[in-house]
């Protein structure tokens, strides 16, 4: 049977380039970066190849990446690092709703420990709006973190002038980039962030390795306490294989991005095309604003799981909400912040696209797609006429 | 994740659909997910002929709507209105602990099903 | 030249049948454990297969399994997760001198939150004395945190007649087992332990994953959150390959064991034996409850730095005090709290055995360490005679 | 981690051991480290004839070790005395920041060597 993978979002393919990395390092340098004999300075000089090669993604310098174990750790780095550094100067903190839960419930947590949260609405599109963070700024402010991309519907933030506003009431910007670097531009310094989350595992590299861009100067605590490594800011023996892997991922991304992104474009027009061309079935998400791999659309009278598990049987890999989500019974977070009504949110499909997909592979499942829809509705209460 | 059986309920279930003029029609909502599933039942002397559904849900949901219908078809409304939830699960060899409560929805669609059918009974 | 690599105890070569089962799951099951289709599920199966080779190694059972990050990560979890919990019970916590960083410095960051800190002192041999733990417990004593076997002198601590005490007091027992599960039998139940850290670059598996045994009804707080995974206790994308190295570690360990330690320790032995002929040097640590893969010596009159770096020259890699203090100036805490002088202290050296180790090695190292010993003493001001 | 000049000096030490009737010795003590440097050096007409050292030590404290003798033999004291830390690394091609710190053994000691002469000069 046909497989055809539409779930980049949630995780890529790794490349083999990045494999092969990979192997080298453990099968070759296997040494721990902090050992002073040849075994450590051979692994130390990897992790800082692959440190530079991660900092040049995202247009930083070396010294300012920490590596961690993925994106929700860089969330929860930057979030807690800069609440309780910064506790004597404010206790308020600005998010978003359409965040990560990885951002969403570290804020959560803040709560209790007597922080004050202002979570920001979206309009229709996913789209956070300034008058609101203006509005929303208070002298108490010390962190504003926004994400850069969003995971389920693609929506871009206008990040540069948020981040502008941001620091000109003199509070820390963090935003949350796991989608985006490696897949449009990402430049610390064009946006002007203090803080930036990445994950490897998004980009064609291992799972459980991300990193925080923490610009220089940004005061913050660890999250954890041990050894020396990652400055202080993140202990522990570093995960040198899983960097390496990120670092060669990185330098893939940074050299095929502006071809990736326009093959990506067409195919992900294709596809919303498709599916908008079926009765009610409406796009979700920024209609230009938006991350050349996602299509998020929602097909009413359907229910988002039924879907993905006749999807599934036909080869085809998408996903309804988060991945991460998938275990819970809630409809997206992220659809009803943006007005959706609970059972159309329920019946949502995002499909992301990736390098390893092809035309025929849009071909394919606008051909199948069409008949599942059909199967699923006729078996719905809702679709009664 | 889903048994062999729920996942040939899933891709064939039995006995979708409407029936012209049931005898008793039942509809529930799910209170944990809000999925919804109707279930139409053509009883003749308290026995069920014959049972179609519709349903709007998941995977265990549409699955157990399916062997909802095999386990009743032929049964007296009385012996349908001893099927559990446990029951429905159990013949569709389990379901994962974060989908039993959608084993809810059969039963208690079926049992809804039943009761509108006794009330236009007495309402004869 | 010859390259004996005998810094076991800071990391190991990843094993090939490790390397070959992450590459098979990078290759072919590249997905999201939390994915609803069948990439999601094939790699959901891989997931649960590692925990319950993990599991075995420690005679858990899986779902008392929760993958972190490493070591350090398990410790910090282990330690703020309790501490955070049952911070209505109690504030007091109990650990020794010689513990790793990861817990010595988690519990720092606790006192200043507000906990107080008991640190054991050990005697000679690093050994944390029962009479010293027995007067520190007290009604608010929550948490009891004593490492298995020490990093840096290898003494195994009687943690199975700590641990009876401890439940006997009614607070929680931690142990951090980094250096020895896979290395010697450890078994959750016979230990009786409430919490146990492992980690898998030390027993043949890649670096950046661990684990935390958290025995059912423990009550804990996590330290980051986001999506739900490791029962909500650990959130984020799970590192797939690398927690399938670790799993295939795990297996090849609890399989070669008996094997394996009865060969280290003949090995050990003669290192050690070979050792202390020379004139003033001395073994630290307990000559007998000691990991087998471990000789730490102190050779007087040399610092150990300049020594490992001449061993260095001849191929072979040791450390002095633990790789990941190495960056630091301080003498081992380990050996300052066995009592050992300062200077004495700085000349120490640990040799660490493992699975690639021969006899040819041993005679190597006992044939190149004497006269390298003899260079740097004639340059040492300290050895006028 | 460490350049080759410092790898060189660290493997093949220059000026170790002692002189048997030094004009002058000085000891110190690495406040950061407590690492241990001696020196001993043999002036003649205030020119230094000869210097020796010994080292309980890091690499780069070894390494410094004797560059620092290298530096100094031949120089008149005056010149010795302007020796500094900076100008020790320098002539290893740099030291890892985090051993700069190293580099104080040498100089200090030799400035104590010189103030040891001094006195006795002064002395007789
Ligand atoms: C926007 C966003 N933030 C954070 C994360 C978490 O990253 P990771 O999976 O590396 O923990 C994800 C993906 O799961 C994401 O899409
Ligand atoms: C006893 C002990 N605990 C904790 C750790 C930390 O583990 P990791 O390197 O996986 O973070 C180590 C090793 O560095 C260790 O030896
Ligand atoms: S999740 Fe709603 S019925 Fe299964
Ligand atoms: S560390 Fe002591 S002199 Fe270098």
């Amino acid at each position: 049977m046909r497989r055809v993978y539409l779930d980049h979002g949630a995780t890529t393919p790794v490349h083999p380039e990045v494999i092969e990395a990979m192997v080298a390092c453990m099968r070759d340098h296997f040494g721990n970066p902090s050992s002073v004999h040849s075994f450590g300075r051979e692994a130390k000089k990897l992790l800082e190849d692959a440190r530079s090669n991660v900092a040049k993604l995202i247009g930083a310098r070396p010294e300012e990446i920490i590596f961690t174990s993925g994106g929700t750790e860089a969330d929860n780095l930057a979030i807690f690092g800069v609440a309780r550094a910064m506790r004597k100067k404010g206790n308020h903190i600005i998010t978003s709703a359409v965040e990560h839960h990885a951002v969403l419930d570290a804020c959560l947590a803040l709560k209790k420990e007597g922080f004050e949260i202002t979570v920001l609405p979206v309009d229709e599109y996913g789209m956070v709006k300034i008058e609101d963070l203006k509005a929303a700024l208070r002298p108490e402010t010390i962190l504003v973190t926004i994400m850069h991309a969003n995971n389920e519907v693609g929506t871009i933030q206008p990040i540069k002038e948020i981040t502008r506003i941001v620091k000109e009431h003199g509070a820390i910007m963090h935003t949350d980039a796991v989608q985006t670097a490696g897949k449009i531009p990402v430049d610390v310094n064009e946006l002007g962030v203090d803080l930036l989350s990445a994950s490897s595992h998004k980009i064609y590299g291992p799972k459980g390795v991300g990193c925080l861009y923490i610009r220089k100067g940004t005061k913050m605590f660890p999250l954890t306490h041990g050894g020396g490594q990652e400055r202080k800011r993140r202990p522990g023996t570093e995960n040198l294989p899983g960097i390496v892997g990120f670092g060669k991922a990185a330098e893939i991304m940074t050299r095929d991005l502006p071809e990736e992104t326009s093959r990506m474009t067409k195919l992900r027009n294709r596809l919303i095309e498709g599916f908008t061309a079926i009765p009610e079935v409406k796009l979700n998400g920024h209609p230009t604003d938006r991350l050349p791999i996602n299509v998020n659309v929602s097909i009413r009278y359907i229910e988002g799981e039924s879907l993905l598990l006749m999807l599934d049987m036909k080869g085809i890999a998408g996903s309804s909400g988060s991945a991460c989500t998938s275990g819970s019974l809630d409809p997206s977070h992220v659809l009803l912040a943006m007005g959706i009504p609970h059972e159309i949110a329920h019946g949502s499909l995002r499909l992301t696209l990736g390098r390893d997909n092809s035309e025929a592979d849009i071909d394919y499942v606008l051909q199948v797609v069409p008949e599942i829809i059909e199967r699923l509705r006729a078996m719905s209460p809702l679709y009664d006429r | 994740m889903y048994t062999d059986k729920v996942m040939d309920h899933f891709m064939n279930p039995r006995n979708v659909g409407e029936i012209e003029k049931p005898s008793g029609v039942g509809e529930v909502g799910n209170p944990t997910c809000g999925d919804i599933m109707r279930i139409y039942i053509d009883v003749e002397d308290d026995i069920i002929k014959d049972v179609k559904f519709k349903t709007f849900g998941c995977g265990a949901a549409i699955a157990t709507s399916s062997i909802c219908t095999e386990l009743v078809i032929g049964k007296s409304i009385d012996e349908a209105l001893k099927l559990t939830n446990e029951a429905v699960a159990e013949a569709l060899d389990g379901l994962p602990p974060q989908k039993m409560h959608c084993s809810n929805l059969a039963a208690d669609a079926l049992h809804k099903a039943i009761a509108d059918y006794k009330a236009k009974q007495e309402a004869k």
